[in-house]
């Protein structure tokens, strides 16, 4: 199994949900996080002082998938997320060793 | 003696004046923090910025041109008034003591100043409309024209003595002069704004866009509805005799009752349909019934002003729904407010107002409707092919406080999407 | 010119009677604040809901039958008022003029709409004590009983002119009349209602539950120190005159000294006890400076009125301790502001008023208590047997703004745990 | 009869006052949220815990030896005054009826209260200046000696009748008695207490430390702009007659129009320097508009009082931005709205005033901002020596909130960076 | 060793931090998450347009443990979080190359 | 490659970002966290009840880095995060098999 993590525009996650939900991927965590890349945070201008809100505000969607249903998972969020603009994010794919679900102990794919 | 006796009265209206104008002028924060409440964190800088230049552009304006325009000393005709500038000087002691028939009883700075935030609050209307989504300067632009021209005009119309007053069009503090007006500008920028970015979805279904500060808009309504006190109580103009103070004291009564009815039937009634009680709703529920009652708060009996802030307060909540279904996207129910329940009260005023007559009612109501749209909507047209009005998608998107103010309201906490 | 005189008198007093009237509608929106900043963000919505809604039932209720039954024209007894509605007609010129003894030298109107939101502030009081854990349309209904009833009942006994005033009772502005009443039917409500889920751990210890929004409660206190001076100032009921004037300005002193004393020993005290500066405490010491000179703000030399005032902020922090210990949840401090400190307070009368007594001190807080806690606990109880007070377990843990307003209070930060 | 006359306007001078007494406190609670929302959310406990002990503490320090010590009975000299304590009694009937040359027309407890908000307004200056770095206790003290001494030193040399006004120093409601004397106290502060951690880069350059909430700054805003029609208006003393009334009435047109000038001079400015609308300085511009025509708010025309406003906004937009360079940390912009354009305020008087002149509006400056200057700075010193003003670095770093007052102003959301 | 990512209720947090201290395991990581996933957060109406507050607000804690840790730290946790509605959470458990205590350098299980 | 995750103290990131800026690492993606480890939070009253901050407010930073540049990025992290007190954080290795970047679609490296 495999943990993805993907790293997005906010204004992208309802459309990467929807997208998921089609292709049978409900379950998803979303993290707010900031992000710091090539696409840089403007320079502003605050009271006189000058300062760069450096960070980007970003959506990290993780989301744990069996090793069949990776590949087709990962393209379907590149390309929900992909405007082609400077900025898009990236997607982090990671070995997960185990999963279980907490009300019924289940464990492994039937986890996810 | 006798003249020191007129002198003191005169004292005391003039004071009573200036006491109302500060409760009028704290309005102006008051739609400031009901409209920073019920937008998103991205655009709050943006809407306080709005509504502080707003108030102070539309003093400003009044004040240079716009006074005199709506309460011109040689009109040119009772529909057109006349242009000068600045303020004369007040009354003289004199003028007073001589007493008689039209001898000035308060000081004219004081109604200069009463008068001008009521501009203000005109122009505040807009501003809550058009949230999220117009540009600052244009936005700023327009509010040059509306408080010098545009409103002043149709004030004139009626408080100033010119045709509708003649027609005997009754409007004591302004259902339609004010608040209506302010929303036909309202509907006109709306139109010619557009929706926001995501409002309504492609199979046209609504969307809602939940307001980030809830506190804050609910600190809006209570300090509207204690400037409104200002508001209708000092539009009595006088209150130094027995009648005078009664009348007075009878306006704050009603004005009371009918925002206690408003807010009450709005709250139920979203209850009832939304089976929760929505707060925004309760909101303007309450904020319905004040301009419902703003058209005549005098003559009504306390449990006829209940009434008239009820039904203002249902009409409110249909209102918004409806005005949603059409695709006008209204972020705080700004038209709903004040236009739709500002038409009830003015109508309202048949029940108890006998000088009132339902063609006078409607003809002052559709003649300022339509000024007031018509020439917002020419004002903003223009100011739309020359400057424009909407900042990119893009900037929308990333939110109006950033593009236009260059900062965050909440820089430590609002997770913009 | 005699009657002229008079009757711009008529108008000082009416005018001075409505400013108040405005600054104590104003304490709404003080506790509104304060309340929403003291609760956790997943109540918040709720508690706004709240406190905006019964100020609106509070004011109808009182104008529909409570100040009838609060003021009635024909008493069935010195314990018991009559029930009429509505209000009757206001004072005519003639009445005003003609002088002599007991003649009207206020609008009725004025009387009214300040009477009024007396009403609404006692009901406030139970807002804050049950917040976070008391659904919505219960309490409003308790509401209802509340300002139509119970409060009048014993303000009819003291201010009516009932069998409390007769026996020498004496409470300036409502020490006991208002807040401590108020906080009786919030204890009430508290014993019934039960504490927060999580507040008081398996082996008893008391938990801090952290208010969501510390800025916003201080500014409910520096509002309801605001509309202070109208409740206070206002309850002189007359100005129209030098010595009249005097008391008025010494009544600002003594409130304005006393809220100042009873912030800085609260804030003292908390330092010493917790070793750091509690602001919640130093909000509550304030207030309770202000009920504890409620009772009587005339009569102390501003030093006295100090001392009162610091005893005050005393007591409010050890009642705060002291009423969590008894496991009695109070999230605001409601309890103590304005029950603990109005005992005080109303003791504290016979310092400086000589007509007061302590046996009839005493018997006027044992009966106001009694009459308040008893009525309230029965309708309260009589509610919860029907409809319930408590939301489920569930709801409770997930936040009562979803639950019952179907909204968040700061969609776009909050992080409810 | 004539009695009778003479006592209400006694009493509605007497009212007057504590109006405006009610909107200069008032102002406390924008000073509050003015700081509170400049601030980072991690010192946002602290500003508030400052500013409402401040409020307090000046109070009641002014009523014990302030103002006596300000307005002494029997002053030692033209240069000191003397000391006594707490406040005498009021104005007897008889001595407001005989009426003749200074008769006492209006309450002195009003006069008090009226001065007291005053005391705590110049002191509320400097805890903004200092904020985020600066012990809580330590400031306390400060404020004991400010407002008991410091402070009506200088307020006697003017407005006790001291050397300033007999030497023609021209200062109406106090650009500079209040307002650049408490911007040489703040100065003083900064000086002793230094810059934030961060606040400026090894190299020099100078770091924006964006305020956590700017909807409560901008609430703080309107709230002061209320407070100042009580801050000004009341300053003329008297509105029983129709001069009187139509001073006050035109002190109220030339503070808004001031106020409003002041903002988009400033809105503009910005605008133009930084290519974006910066809403603090926005925010400064308004309230720098406001401190300008403090200095004289009756003489001017309207226009002239736009006028001095707008220049008010423009320098403080630069002096903002020269102090920073400076390397004097003032997080709120207190020193240059009201230092910078209290002085420009105090020599706009030349324009309208024709009892003022050069010098002595020179000399009463530099008397004020030495006296105060010195003065704070040497109490400042020593209590720096003895208890330290600064907490650690690491307390710093953690933010004020929990090292002082063991408590998050938005425990829920903020994240303390 | 492991990297055991847990999202759990929020109100759990507690109660799972001191069943950790018990076993001895006292560092964790707590990040606010919104979670998607079979639990839907309910529709809501706000000024009459019906809108789904579709996340949940959750909870995921990061805990590094040795490998003989791990069993019982993920019992614990499942336990500790179990309340057997929908939406109680799920554990993932992923491989960790090497931790490093900052303060000290250490490395290794030393470092946990 | 593999994925780094530093928990460092809130005011330790601008100096990490610069640092690792120096190096030529430029992405990285912040997320705040609440850090519960042998560094407690203070004991605090609030209204005469106490409670315990228990948690520390920390940042916790990822990037994603090719195995060659691992080495010195987390050295260079660690000793510019390092203050020598408690609390100073750790920092976490994890495998990662793939990265995508959005925009273009690059794997690998090059998507770094
Ligand atoms: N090496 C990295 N490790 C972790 N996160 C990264 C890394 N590089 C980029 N990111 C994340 O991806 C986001 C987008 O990267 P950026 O370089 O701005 O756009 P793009 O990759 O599309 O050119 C950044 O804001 C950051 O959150
Ligand atoms: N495939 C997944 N990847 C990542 N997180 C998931 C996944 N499935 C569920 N989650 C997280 O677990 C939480 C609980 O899952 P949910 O399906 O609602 O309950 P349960 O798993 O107990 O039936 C979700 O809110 C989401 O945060
Ligand atoms: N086993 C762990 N798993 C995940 N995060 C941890 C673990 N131990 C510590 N942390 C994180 O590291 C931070 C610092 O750890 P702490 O023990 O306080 O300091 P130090 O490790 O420097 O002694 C903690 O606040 C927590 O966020």
């Amino acid at each position: 199994m495999n943990l993805i993590k993907a790293i997005i525009n906010p204004y992208k996650l309802d459309d990467v949900r929807d997208a998921l939900s089609e292709l049978g991927t409900y379950g998803l965590t979303a993290i707010e996080v900031k992000g710091y890349g090539r696409q840089k945070g403007q320079k502003e201008i605050y009271r006189g002082a000058e300062y760069e809100i450096s960070y980007v505000p970003k959506i990290m969607i993780e989301v744990a998938v069996s090793d069949d249903a990776l590949e087709k998972v990962v393209t379907c969020i590149a390309e929900t997320a992909r405007t082609g603009k400077i900025g898009d994010g990236k997607i982090f794919v990671l070995p997960l060793e185990q999963v279980i679900r907490v009300r019924t102990s289940e464990t492994g794919d039937e986890a996810l | 003696m006798e003249g020191n006796l007129s002198q003191l009265s005169y004292a005391l209206d003039t004071f009573y004046f200036l006491m109302s104008a500060v409760l009028v002028m704290w309005m102006a924060a008051g739609f400031a923090m009901l409209e920073a409440g019920l937008v998103r964190s991205k655009n709050t800088v943006e809407i306080l910025t709005k509504n502080a230049l707003l108030y102070s552009v539309a003093c400003t304006m009044y004040l240079i041109v716009g006074y005199n325009f709506m309460y011109p000393g040689d009109p040119i005709s009772a529909y057109l008034p006349n242009i000068s500038f600045m303020l004369g000087a007040d009354h003289t002691v004199d003028a007073v003591v001589a007493g008689g028939e039209g001898a000035p009883y308060y000081s004219a700075m004081s109604d200069f100043i009463f008068q001008a935030v009521f501009a203000a609050a005109t122009m505040s209307i807009v501003s809550g409309a058009i949230a999220e989504r117009m540009k600052l300067w244009p936005f700023l632009i327009f509010a040059v024209v509306m408080t010098a021209f545009i409103y002043p005009m149709e004030g004139y119309w009626k408080w100033g003595g010119g045709w509708l007053d003649q027609l005997g069009f009754q409007d004591f503090a302004g259902s339609v002069v004010v608040h209506m007006a302010g929303a036909a500008a309202a509907l006109a920028a709306v139109i010619l704004v557009g929706p926001r970015i995501g409002k309504y979805g492609e199979n046209g279904e609504v969307r809602a866009i939940p307001g980030a500060n809830l506190p804050m808009a609910t600190l809006g309504m209570f300090i509207l509805w204690m400037g409104w006190f200002g508001f209708n109580g000092g539009s009595e103009l006088m209150v130094s005799n027995v009648d005078e103070a009664n009348a007075v004291a009878a306006v704050f009564v009603n004005t009371n009752a009918a925002a206690a009815g408003g807010m009450i039937a709005a709250a139920l009634l979203g209850r009832v349909l939304f089976g929760k009680t929505d707060l925004t709703m309760t909101i303007n529920g309450a904020l319905a019934g004040l301009v419902s009652i703003t058209a005549e708060p005098l003559a009504p009996t306390p449990g006829l002003a209940l009434f008239i802030g009820i039904v203002g307060g249902l009409i409110v909540v249909l209102s918004v729904i409806a005005i949603d279904k059409m695709k006008l996207d209204d972020p705080v129910g700004a038209i709903s407010v004040h236009g739709t329940a500002g038409i009830w009260g003015i109508f309202a005023v048949l029940f108890s107002n006998s000088d009132a007559t339902f063609m006078g009612q409607l003809i002052g109501t559709v003649a300022t409707f339509a000024w007031m749209f018509i020439a917002s909507f020419v004002v903003l047209y223009i100011i739309k092919k020359t400057m424009g009005l909407r900042p990119t998608k893009d900037q929308e998107l990333e939110g109006l406080d950033v593009e236009e103010c260059g900062m965050e309201a909440y820089p430590e906490f609002a997770n913009k999407n």
